[in-house]
Formats: C-alpha cells, structure tokens, sequence
C-alpha cells in the first residue's frame, strides 16, 4: 500500500489498527449496535494503547503521531463495518479531546486531557441545537459572565456521546450581539448541577454510538472551565470541523470499500439463473461504477489529508472531500446492498448497517449543501449564500 | 376533485375516507407495530368492516366491487401511514397471494380461502421466492409429487411476507420434470399441517409486517390444494405478478407524496440563516424536481393502471412502471430525509423509517434488475 | 396506437402526418441542414395542405383541428430528425401565426395571418433579447407612442426564423417603468425601414433552421399594427410560451424514441467480440434505462396536453413535462449515441443530429432552471427567486 | 505555485510558456483549422522548435527530457485552446504513434521515424481500429503475410487520426494464426506506398484534426517494418493504450477546467433578474459541484500519472482514471453550456464546440464500457 502519501512507516502502523480493530472491537459489534453505545471499559483499554490519542503527544498519553498516522487508524476503525464504533470513538477523541490539547491550560490538559486519553473519562463536543442546524452563528445557548465565571443556559441536539460522556465541550455565545465572533467553548463536567440529558435519540444508523439531547439549566462553570480565549469559539470549531470532515471522508472511502468487497464476495457465490451473479455484465459494470465512485471520494479524501498535512490550508480539500464522500458512500453502500437483492434487505447481513450508517454522511459534520456553500465563497463563485 | 381520466368525485370520497380511517387508526399506533415487528390481526377484520379488504373484488366473494383505481386509491392512502410495513402485509393479503384464487380457483376454495381472506378471517401469504433463487422463477426446487389422493410438498420458501402467523400459503411448486418455465403448479396450503416449519426473518425495514422463510417437509396435501390447471403455474403466477408490481408502483406513489409533503412543510416551516429553508433555492428547486419526479412515476402509473384495468397490458409496461416508480420513492424520501438533515436520521419523524421501508421496492416483486431483463426481452432486446 | 388521450382518428391523422413529412421534408434534411434554412416553398406546399395551421379554423385555411392533432402533428414532425425543420415550422405557425390568430383584429387576420397559414409568408416570434436572457419583464425593446403609432427601438437575439421571416411578432415595452406589465406585441414587416437583420447565429443544432439577431433602428409600426391590447403582451405571451413548453416536449419524446429505435437498430446489427451488441447485458439493461426516461417524460408531456386540451390552467404540467424532457432527450440522445461507439460520431449517422438537436431543449423556450422557479412558485414551495 | 507532489516550479514555469503560446498562436486560428477540418502542419514544426513535442522524451531523440508531468502539463494547456481536435492529433504523434518506436524500435526505426515526429517533420499515425472491431483488439483481421524479404499487408482500419496526411503509421496486424491476443505485430508502414487507399471521414467534432478510413491492398513492406517483437504486438499496443488513455485524462482535466473558468466567469458578469448569475444558489452550486468533479478527476489522473511515471500502475488504474476524466468532462462542459443557455449553444462561444469535442473522450482509445470490461477483469469479477 505504500506510495505517494502513506509510507512503510504508515503501513506498519497499519497492521497494528486492523489488529486492534479485529481484536478489541469486531466481535462485539452486534452487542453494541443493540445496546446503543460502545462500554466504557472499551475507552480504558484502547486507552492504553495510546489509541485515543494517535496524533496527541506522548507526554499526554498519545502516540505522538501526526495526521497520517491518526488518518490509518481513522480509516481502519471505519473498517470495522460500524459507524457508530467510529463515531462514539473520534467522538471522544478527534472531536472531544482536541480542543483540550489545542487551547486548554496546563491545568486543563492534566485535569481533563490526560484521563481523557486514557479512556478514563469520555468526552463529548456539544456544538448543534435544535433551532440552528448548521447555523453555528445563531447558536442560542448562552453563557452568562458572572461571578467567578459564567451560568450556561440552554440546549444541545445531536451530541455523539452525549449520554455517557463524562465531560463536555459545549459551545455557548457570550455575546449574542457579536453573533459568531461571541461564541466560547467551554469544559463541563456531566456531574455539575444543571446538566441534564434530556433523552437518548433513536437512530437510523451509528446505532453503536449513543446521541443525545442536552439541557444545561443555568450550570455555573467556573472560569477556568472557559476553553482558550474567550470569543475563540468559532474559530476552534471551524479547526475541529475542518478535520472531522477529512476523517469522515476517509471513513465513508473505507466503509465504502468494505461495502463494495463484501457485494464482490457476494456475487462471486451466489447463483442465480443457473451461473454466478458476477457473470452478469451488468453486475459487474454496476461494481464498477461503484469502484469509479469510491476512487474519486479517495483522491480527494487523501488531497485533503495530504494537504492539512503539509500545514497548508485545507478547507476547500477537505469541503470537497466531504461532499463528495457523503454523496458517494451513499450510493456505494446502495448499490452493494443491491447486489444482494433480498439478503441485503435482512439484518444478517451487515450491508444494511453500512447502507443505515452511510446515511449520516451527507448530513453530519456540515450537510453537502453547506459544504458547497464554503466552496461557492472560497472559490470565489458568490458570496455566501447563507447568511 | 375529480381528475380525469382516472378518478371520479367517488374515489375521491373514498379517498378521504382511507385518508381519515389512516390518521385515526394506523398512523397513531403504526410505531408500536414497527417496535414489536408485526401489526394486530384485528386490523384486518376492522378493514373488512370498512370494506378496505376487496375494493376490488366482486360482491359475490365479499367485494365492493369497485374498479382497479379503487385499489389504487387504497394504496396510495394507506402508504401515508408513514410505514410501508403494514399496507405491504394487505397488498399480499388482498392483491397478492388472493387474485390467483379468484381467477383460477373453484367454487370450494374461494369460499375457503378468498372469502375469509376479504373478512380479515385467514391470513394469507404467498410463497414463490426460495433460498437459492431469489427472482428467478424457472429455478423453482421445491417440489410437489402426487401421492395417492394428494400431493407430498417437499422444499423451502423464503422471504415471506406474513409468513409467521399466515393461515395459507398460495404456493408455487414443481410439479413436473421439465425444467424452467414448465412443470410449476400453484397449491392452496393450509399452514397447520404437519410438516411446515416456519423461522422469523428480521428486516431492515418494512418491519410492521412480519416475514419468514418456509420449509415444507413433506407436507400432505389432498388433491383439492391445486390451484388452477396443473403445470400452468408458471403463467398463472406471471399473471399474479403484474397486478402485484402495479400495486407496489400505486403504494410507491403514496410513499413518495407523503415524504414529499413532510420535507415541504418542514422546509417552509424551518429557518437557517434567517429565512426558510425553502428560501434558498437549492432547496426550493429540489422540491420542484421531487414533484416532477413524483407526478412522472405517478402518471406513468395511471396510465399503465388504466391499460391493466382494460386487459390491454404487456409485462413491459407493467415493469416499467414498477421499476420507475421504486427508482423514484428511494430517490425522493432520500432527498426528504437529506431536507430534515440530522432530523431526517431520526426517529422524531417518520422519514428514517420509510427510508428504510422503501428500499425494499427496489427488490420486492422482481428486482430493478429483473424488470429490466424483462422490458428488454418484450422490447426484443434480449433473444436476437 | 388508441389509447386513453389519442383515438381512432387522431390515430388517422398522424398516418396523413407521417406521409407529409416522409414526401415533403425528409428528403431534403441533409440539404436544408447544410444551407441553414427550410426553403419558402416549402412552407407554401405544406400550407396549401393546411399542416401551418392544425389548429386554425378552416376560414383562416387552416385544418380546424384541436391541441390533440396539433400535437400529432409536432410529434410527426419530430421524427423526421432535424429539429431544426421542425423549429422552423412551429417557429412559424405555433408561435409566429397563433398570436394572430388569437389576438389579431380581423384585419390584421386577413392581413398577415391567411397569407402565413398558405405558406405565402413566413412569421417569426421575437422576444428574447441578449442582456434578459430568461427574464421577459426586463426586455429593453422599446415602443415609443409616437403619432399614429409606435417608434420601435431595440435589438433582439435568438429568434428563430428570423433571416428569413417576413413578418415578425416583436415584443417591445410601451412603458418600462410598469415592468412586465408595460410589455406589447407588434407585428412588424422585414421590408419596413429600420428593421435589420444583424447577423445569422452558428449554432450546435437546429442547423435547418435560421437563428438571427435583429435590430429594430427607429422603425415607425403604424397603430393598427399594435397586437391586441396595449400592455397585454406579457400575457400573451405567457399563452404562447406555456403551449411552445408542451409542443417541445412532444417533440423531445419523439425524437428521443427515433435516437433509441436507431440505437436498438444498430445494435441488433454490429456485431463486436463475436456476438451482437444487444447480446451484452449492459448494452440492453442501458437501453431500458433509457426507454423509462423517455417514458416518463411522454407521460409527463401527454398530461400537459391534456390538462391544455381540458381547457384547464396547464402551466405546472408544462413546467413539469418541459423541465424533464428537454433533461431527458439530452441523456438519452447521448445514450443512444454511445451504443454507436465510434460510428456515433461520425456524421453520416443521423445520431449525432439528434444528439445536438437535444442539446437546445433544455434551453430554449424557458431553461429546466426557469421552469423549475415556475413550479416553485406554482406549488407553493417558496416565493419566485428571481425577481 | 508548486504543488507537491506533483509539480514543481519547473512545471510552472513551462505551463505559463505554454498557455503564452497557445494564447498567442492557436486560440486565435483555431476556428479557421475547425472550418477547414485540418491543422496546418507549420504548427507541427513550430512547437519543435519551441520544445513542445518531446517533452518528456531523452535529448538523444530529440526530446526535453523532462518528466511524465511535463507531457500532463502540455495535455493540460492544450486543451485550454477551446478545441479538442488539434490536441487530439499532436497526443496522436508525441504520446500515441510514436512511443512504441522509442520503446520497442531499432535504432533505425528511431532515426527514420521517430526522430523526424518528434521535428514535426513527419506526421505519424495509429492503425489499430478496424471496422468491423471497434474496440476488439483481439478481433483484427488486418493481415500481413511474409513474402520475400519484406511482408504484404491486407486489410482496413478506421478512425484514424492524422489519417489523410500523415506520412506513416504505427499499425497493429495479424502475423499469425492463432486466433485472439496472440499472433498480432506492430508495423511502420509509410503512407505513400502504392496500395495504400484512404478516405477522409467527416466528425461531428474535434474537426481541426482529420480523420481517414484506410484500406491497405496488398501493401507490400520491408521486413525492417515490423516493430518490436513478431507476434507480441497485442501487448506492445496494450502498453501503448496505457499513455494514450492517461494522456487523454490529463487532456480532459485541461478541457473541463477551461469550461469551467467560461462559464465562472459568464455566470458572474451576467446579470438576470437584477442580480448576477452567481447570485442564483441553483448556479453558485452547480459550480461548486463542477469543481469537485474536476477535482477528483484531477487527483485521480495525478495520482496514476505518479505512479504510471514509476511504472507501478495497472491497466485498471489507467483506465479508471480514463473513465473517470471522460465521464467528468462531458458532465462539466454540458453543465457550463447549460449556465451559458442560449449563448452555450451558438459558436459565439467555444463552448458548443468543446461539448462536441469532450464527447470522444468516451469512446476513443476506448470507450466508457471497454474500460469497466477491463477494470472489472482486474477486479477478479470476469473470469470466475
């Protein structure tokens, strides 16, 4: 696998996540995929393995790593055939602990970051609200300067974790007057009074990641549970959106794939009208097609990853990447769903779970629609449309 | 409003009385039957009593004897229901596994099987597909030998819908040694006789209907189980699935008009960036392509019911439409869920499960595939 | 052919339709297609048969007929596979000589509209201009009120017919300060001083037929020459353009038919890897696909005529069945034409005609863009967007 | 601006040198070559003299020497002339007719034809479609017969670019028996010899490259003609297709990039409804979506491009990346025609005639279905 972008260095590293995967996770899919959320003691044991922090330094109990090597680990975990896996796992870590070891204090970083990757507590990004969909500037939930700190009021919809996790970065406005440039993030601690989940929601698919509704009723959070400058908040969650929507791609590329290698497998076994589906044309020109489909999420999904890497700016690459995986990994998983016509329909067969999964795509971490809105202004098509 | 040809003020009223007996008495529990994976029997008589069960079908079996738009109507309605499930089970009940007895059957089995069929009394099902040959009729294995005064049936069925709690099956069997489309004959099955093994299947969707995989283990049939002529199964059954397919393209209709009205109302209703979602046009322009895609299938379905209605039909025609209206319903309560956003991937709204549901028409009654082996067969494509 | 929408003797009249058009015009489509113009005796010959006015009462010369055989005659029409002939005729007769007819005085009917229902003179519709594009009500053809008449200043683009019309149905604005509603319609003779054919536009298809661009420099149109009322042209035109959508998309079915009829032709025929071409899966299954294109958007195209022909408001039809079929003939033309392979390319294969012909239809008479807006306002989904 | 990791600023600098001259020295001409259906062979020599036409070939053939990026760069820039024609004809002589002569001729072969090609003094062409087997390599029934010193030639072939005036060919012909991929050579034959018949044949598009049907009666050749390897012809031809296929990737990418920079910048500056084009979200979408697209296409090309140059690349990759550019350019210059409207479909713009263009990318060197047949080979789905 070695080439332009993943070296031998990376294929080696590689071989440890598949191992990981197969080991700590695959065989309990169907557990958690009832259960609704990955167990806790999971968080503890990848935890140790330094696997919730593969691009944090060592020092904070990560790997030490950098994009690439958190991308193969991204990308293996997608294989694992299970978004909610994924999801409840960068959750905590892409999404959760990052903005801890970006902005937090010394004293952060020790108290929540260092646990965190350990798997001693799970965090949760809390960002969404019922009201505002992608509009993270009309966000609602406001955080009140008081005394010693701020009283945060208001709720939260769609946090990935939301149920289990222990700590909470939850995006508040401190001044709704300045709209996006008065957004903060801030550390909350499930247990603090106030915070209530108000119910677990019921998924189409990432079934094995829990999501929540979140109220926070006038929770006191102490001043040095603001996370980085105050008024930061928008720029941060651009940051961590930016590289969420560069895993998903790479995750929808493997989900993909897998998809597509289980229709292959598939098709070469089953008979039907007395030869093998794959000596139908048209099967195999339709496993093309679906092939095309998944090079061309891949290449841009890897444009993305390659040029974030190189510390360049990404947000084209990678809104590019994430429109087009989103769009494809749906009409991948379809299509291979397809190939096996009424089996594909039965819960035995996990191509229905990858075709439910798939459907998130195109809508979390910023819908196609809004991907296509930061590239009609930044390819300096139009002003933005929206807003 | 009547709408010509089709639809006269009578269908109309009958129309709104589906539409208010679904809302009152479907719509409201159709989650409960979703979560436990099967609907209440009593459902069934309750339509009987409304007559729902044979719009279509004489008064002499218990019909209302209405014409074939009647079933359209009935159809459509019940797919705004929001679950695909249930009006599935009654397509099978009433447009499915029944029709070959009213039209082949005796006097014997219509009265014991068509008539309690039409009351809600018999649950019926209908069993052609098989392990190994999922859309390929001529595959048939399971086989049906005589055996002194009847027949030993001997093989499996599977994907089949109200299997679990079925009274019959209308069953297609080899019943001779010519292989491919000859040989096959239908049998009436009572599904307490010994011999019949039932597993539960669990789907991805469609899960307020109930489905099993069959097996026949020597199962003792008196002659009377034959339905119809003796190995003109093939044809009789060929006939039972054109009226199926344009009951799933009529239900795919109402599928599809139903999301489309969730997605409406919910953009008109919802604001981003200080405007209704409809206010931008992407949107509002996916909305108008979902209507125009809605009203192709629907008009190519019209006008394909009428033919069928007139017997003046191929198997083509009726393939089309099936394959262009189950390509149109997963296309558009795709993009009503894509509309909804995270709201869409949700249980809060029906729109997660009809995406599920409706995936199924894709497969269901032939395969996207198989329906256009058969278009490209009758257009001469496919032996040159 | 009787079915539901077309009986016994619709079915009669196409037979007529079938042999005009296979005597009168499909000998000559290479010829008119390489000089760029149907030729005025044509016109004259078809006249005389009644074929410029399948709609007209007999008094004006024409047929007597209804929307019905006018559409058998657009669909026959259609099959002679040169869209450009048809454009021309219809350019003509369906929105040159109709707006005489319904709005014309009696004199203006003797007038022009006799003469141009017998072929003796060639009509033209001129609207469209370079800056509108799409938007009629910002047309900048002015109608100045001068003694006696109008003083007509302006220049219009894409108007079919135009080089060689010798009437032409202009649409000026008699008081831009009312908008839409400040538009009239004027016939306007090409001998009259001021009117001046600037150029004859090249375009990809519809080669038989001349596209000109026209400036109108001062020219006086006497009073009567004023079509209908004052400022009623914007709803004219609206008339007109809602059963031009119907025809071009009658139109754009049949044509489609004869690129896939061919395309099956040919397929039976080339053999390739020792067997023929409709022996390969995908070759049929793509030809199917196709066939359910085209039927959706006859089925689309026969509801609007027949919601027309009901006498009921038929602009959503319209909308409906142009904005598909004009996406439809394109795909399907460029289908037909890859089962050809190489030889679709070349042009002794009318294919490649039929291919460019389609291009026009999502274009021409309102965009599949400009239809949509239409349907979002008429459905109720938003406001017009543009405007 | 470098972009690693494919171009440096040596590629830069070359691409503005080439989009310099095809700004000055064939945009404005081209429309002349497109109306007379050919490209004044001047232009050949010009661009030799410049360095354009062996770019990526060694100095001791005349060559630049540069690296497989170059050639992508030129393939790019060409196609920015708003013609697909001219380009099509040069690939045809540097990366088509003339590679096999660098990698499998003698150093005769390599003074006599190639060295002169690559002068722009010979015009060269390829001989390998036949008509009766558009893409069946395997089916050419094109004969050469030993006889004598030298061998006879037999047959007909099809498509030819540069056909009616190149002065010789790089032809494919069956030297032996065996039925299929084997028993094919490689030939150069020069066109003046007495046998040769050739036909110009007229195109929808590309027409500022001409085009012939060739038909060789008894053509009687010397035996230094054959190229390379008696009876390893089809896979000297399967190695040539590789860069004929990536460098009409690469053409594709330059084209549909140019398309989109029209039709950017008309939908811009055309004001509708009292705001610009852009100001429509259904348009400032579209574009977005066009970027994409070209974008895949475009890391796609790279990517193999890099490994094709390092020789780590599979037919299926090639033709993926084939596929893939051809399907994404017919999409991207219908799109910027429909933007255009009425002006997309006049020759006031070179959009008309870039959609005529772009639409033999999916049927030369292969069509869209010849490159799933080969991608699904190597996908292990053929054979089972």
């Amino acid at each position: 696998m070695a080439d332009w972008l993943f070296h031998e260095e990376h294929d080696m590293f590689r071989e440890t996540a598949r191992r990981v995967v197969a080991q700590e996770l695959a065989p309990h899919v169907e557990e958690w995929e009832r259960d609704g959320f990955v167990p806790k003691d999971v968080f503890r044991r990848l935890g140790q393995g330094g696997y919730l922090g593969v691009r944090l330094p060592e020092e904070y109990g990560g790997l030490g790593g950098d994009a690439l090597y958190e991308a193969v680990w991204i990308e293996e975990l997608a294989k694992v055939g299970a978004g909610g896996i994924g999801a409840a796992l960068s959750g905590h870590s892409t999404i959760g602990l990052t903005p801890l070891w970006r902005w937090g204090t010394p004293a952060q970083r020790q108290r929540y970051l260092v646990p965190g990757v350990r798997g001693e507590l799970v965090a949760a990004l809390a960002v969404t609200e019922a009201a505002g969909g992608s509009d993270v500037a009309a966000l609602r939930t406001v955080a009140h300067p008081v005394a010693g700190g701020f009283r945060l009021q208001g709720s939260k919809l769609f946090v990935t974790n939301g149920v289990g996790a222990d700590i909470l970065v939850v995006a508040a406005t401190v001044d709704p007057a300045r709209r996006h440039r008065g957004i903060s993030l801030f550390i909350v601690e499930k247990s603090w009074p106030g915070v209530k989940v108000l119910r677990r929601l019921d998924k189409l698919g990432w079934r094995s990641s829990d999501t929540a509704e979140l109220f926070f009723d006038g929770v006191e959070v102490p001043a040095e549970n603001l996370l980085g400058e105050v008024y930061g908040g928008f720029g941060y969650l651009m940051e961590i959106f930016l590289w969420e929507r560069i895993t998903m791609a790479l995750a929808a590329v493997a989900l993909a794939q897998k998809a597509v290698d289980e229709a292959i497998g598939y098709a070469r076994a089953r008979r039907q009208f007395g030869r093998p589906l794959n000596g139908f044309q048209v099967t195999r020109h339709g496993l093309v097609d679906l092939t095309a489909d998944i090079e061309k999420a891949r290449v841009l999904a890897r444009r993305a990853l390659y040029v974030h890497w190189l510390g360049q700016d990404a947000t084209v690459a990678a809104a590019m990447a994430k429109a087009y995986a989103g769009e494809m990994v749906r009409r991948v998983t379809d299509g291979a769903l397809q190939v096996l016509g009424g089996n594909g329909y039965m819960m035995p067969y996990p191509l229905q779970r990858y075709w439910r999964d798939a459907r998130i795509v195109s809508i979390g971490g910023g819908t196609t629609e809004v991907m296509r809105e930061i590239l009609v202004k930044r390819l300096g098509i139009a002003q933005w449309m929206g807003g | 409003m009547p709408y010509p040809p089709y639809f006269t003020a009578e269908h109309d009223l009958f129309r709104q009385t589906v539409r208010r007996f679904v809302e009152q008495e479907i719509t409201p529990v159709v989650a409960q039957w979703e979560e436990v994976g099967e609907f209440p029997r009593d459902i069934l008589r309750r339509m009987a009593e409304l007559g729902f069960l044979g719009v279509h079908y004489p008064p002499e079996v218990g019909g209302q004897g209405g014409d074939y738009f009647m079933a359209v109507v009935l159809a459509e309605e019940l797919a705004r229901s929001g679950a695909g499930g249930f009006p599935m089970a009654l397509a099978v009940q009433t447009d499915m596994a029944t029709p070959p007895i009213w039209r082949f059957g005796t006097a014997e089995q219509i009265a014991r099987y068509l008539i309690p069929a039409l009351k809600g009394e018999k649950l019926a099902c209908l069993g052609i597909t098989e392990p190994d040959h999922g859309s390929d009729v001529a595959g048939i294995e399971t086989r049906a030998r005589r055996e002194g005064q009847g027949w030993l049936i001997q093989g499996s069925k599977t994907f089949i819908t109200n299997g679990p709690r079925a009274d019959f099956m209308t069953l297609v069997a080899r019943t001779g040694d010519t292989p491919g489309y000859h040989g096959l004959s239908l049998f009436l099955v009572d599904l307490d006789l010994p011999g019949v093994v039932r597993t539960r299947l669990d789907k991805v969707g469609m899960r307020s209907s109930d489905t099993a995989l069959f097996h026949f283990d020597q199962v003792r049939v008196p002659q009377q189980a034959l339905l119809g002529e003796e190995g003109q199964g093939f044809y009789h059954i060929m006939w039972e699935l054109q009226g199926e397919r344009l009951i799933s393209a009529a239900g795919a209709l109402g599928s599809a008009q139903y999301a489309y009205d969730i997605a409406c109302d919910y953009a008109k209703a919802r604001k981003l960036f200080d405007r209704s979602l409809t206010g931008f046009q992407v949107i509002a322009h996916l909305l108008a392509e979902m209507a125009t895609e809605i009203e192709a299938a629907r008009q190519l379905t019209y006008e394909t019911a009428w033919n069928f209605a007139r017997g003046t039909i191929s198997a083509k025609d009726i393939a089309l439409a099936k394959l262009v209206s189950a390509r149109m319903v997963n296309w558009v309560v795709d993009r009503a869920v894509q509309i909804l956003g995270g709201h869409g991937y949700v249980a809060d709204w029906p729109l997660e499960r009809m995406w599920r549901d409706v995936r199924l028409n894709r497969i269901g009654a032939g395969t996207d595939e198989i329906m256009k082996e058969i278009i490209s067969q009758e257009m001469g494509l496919r032996n040159s």
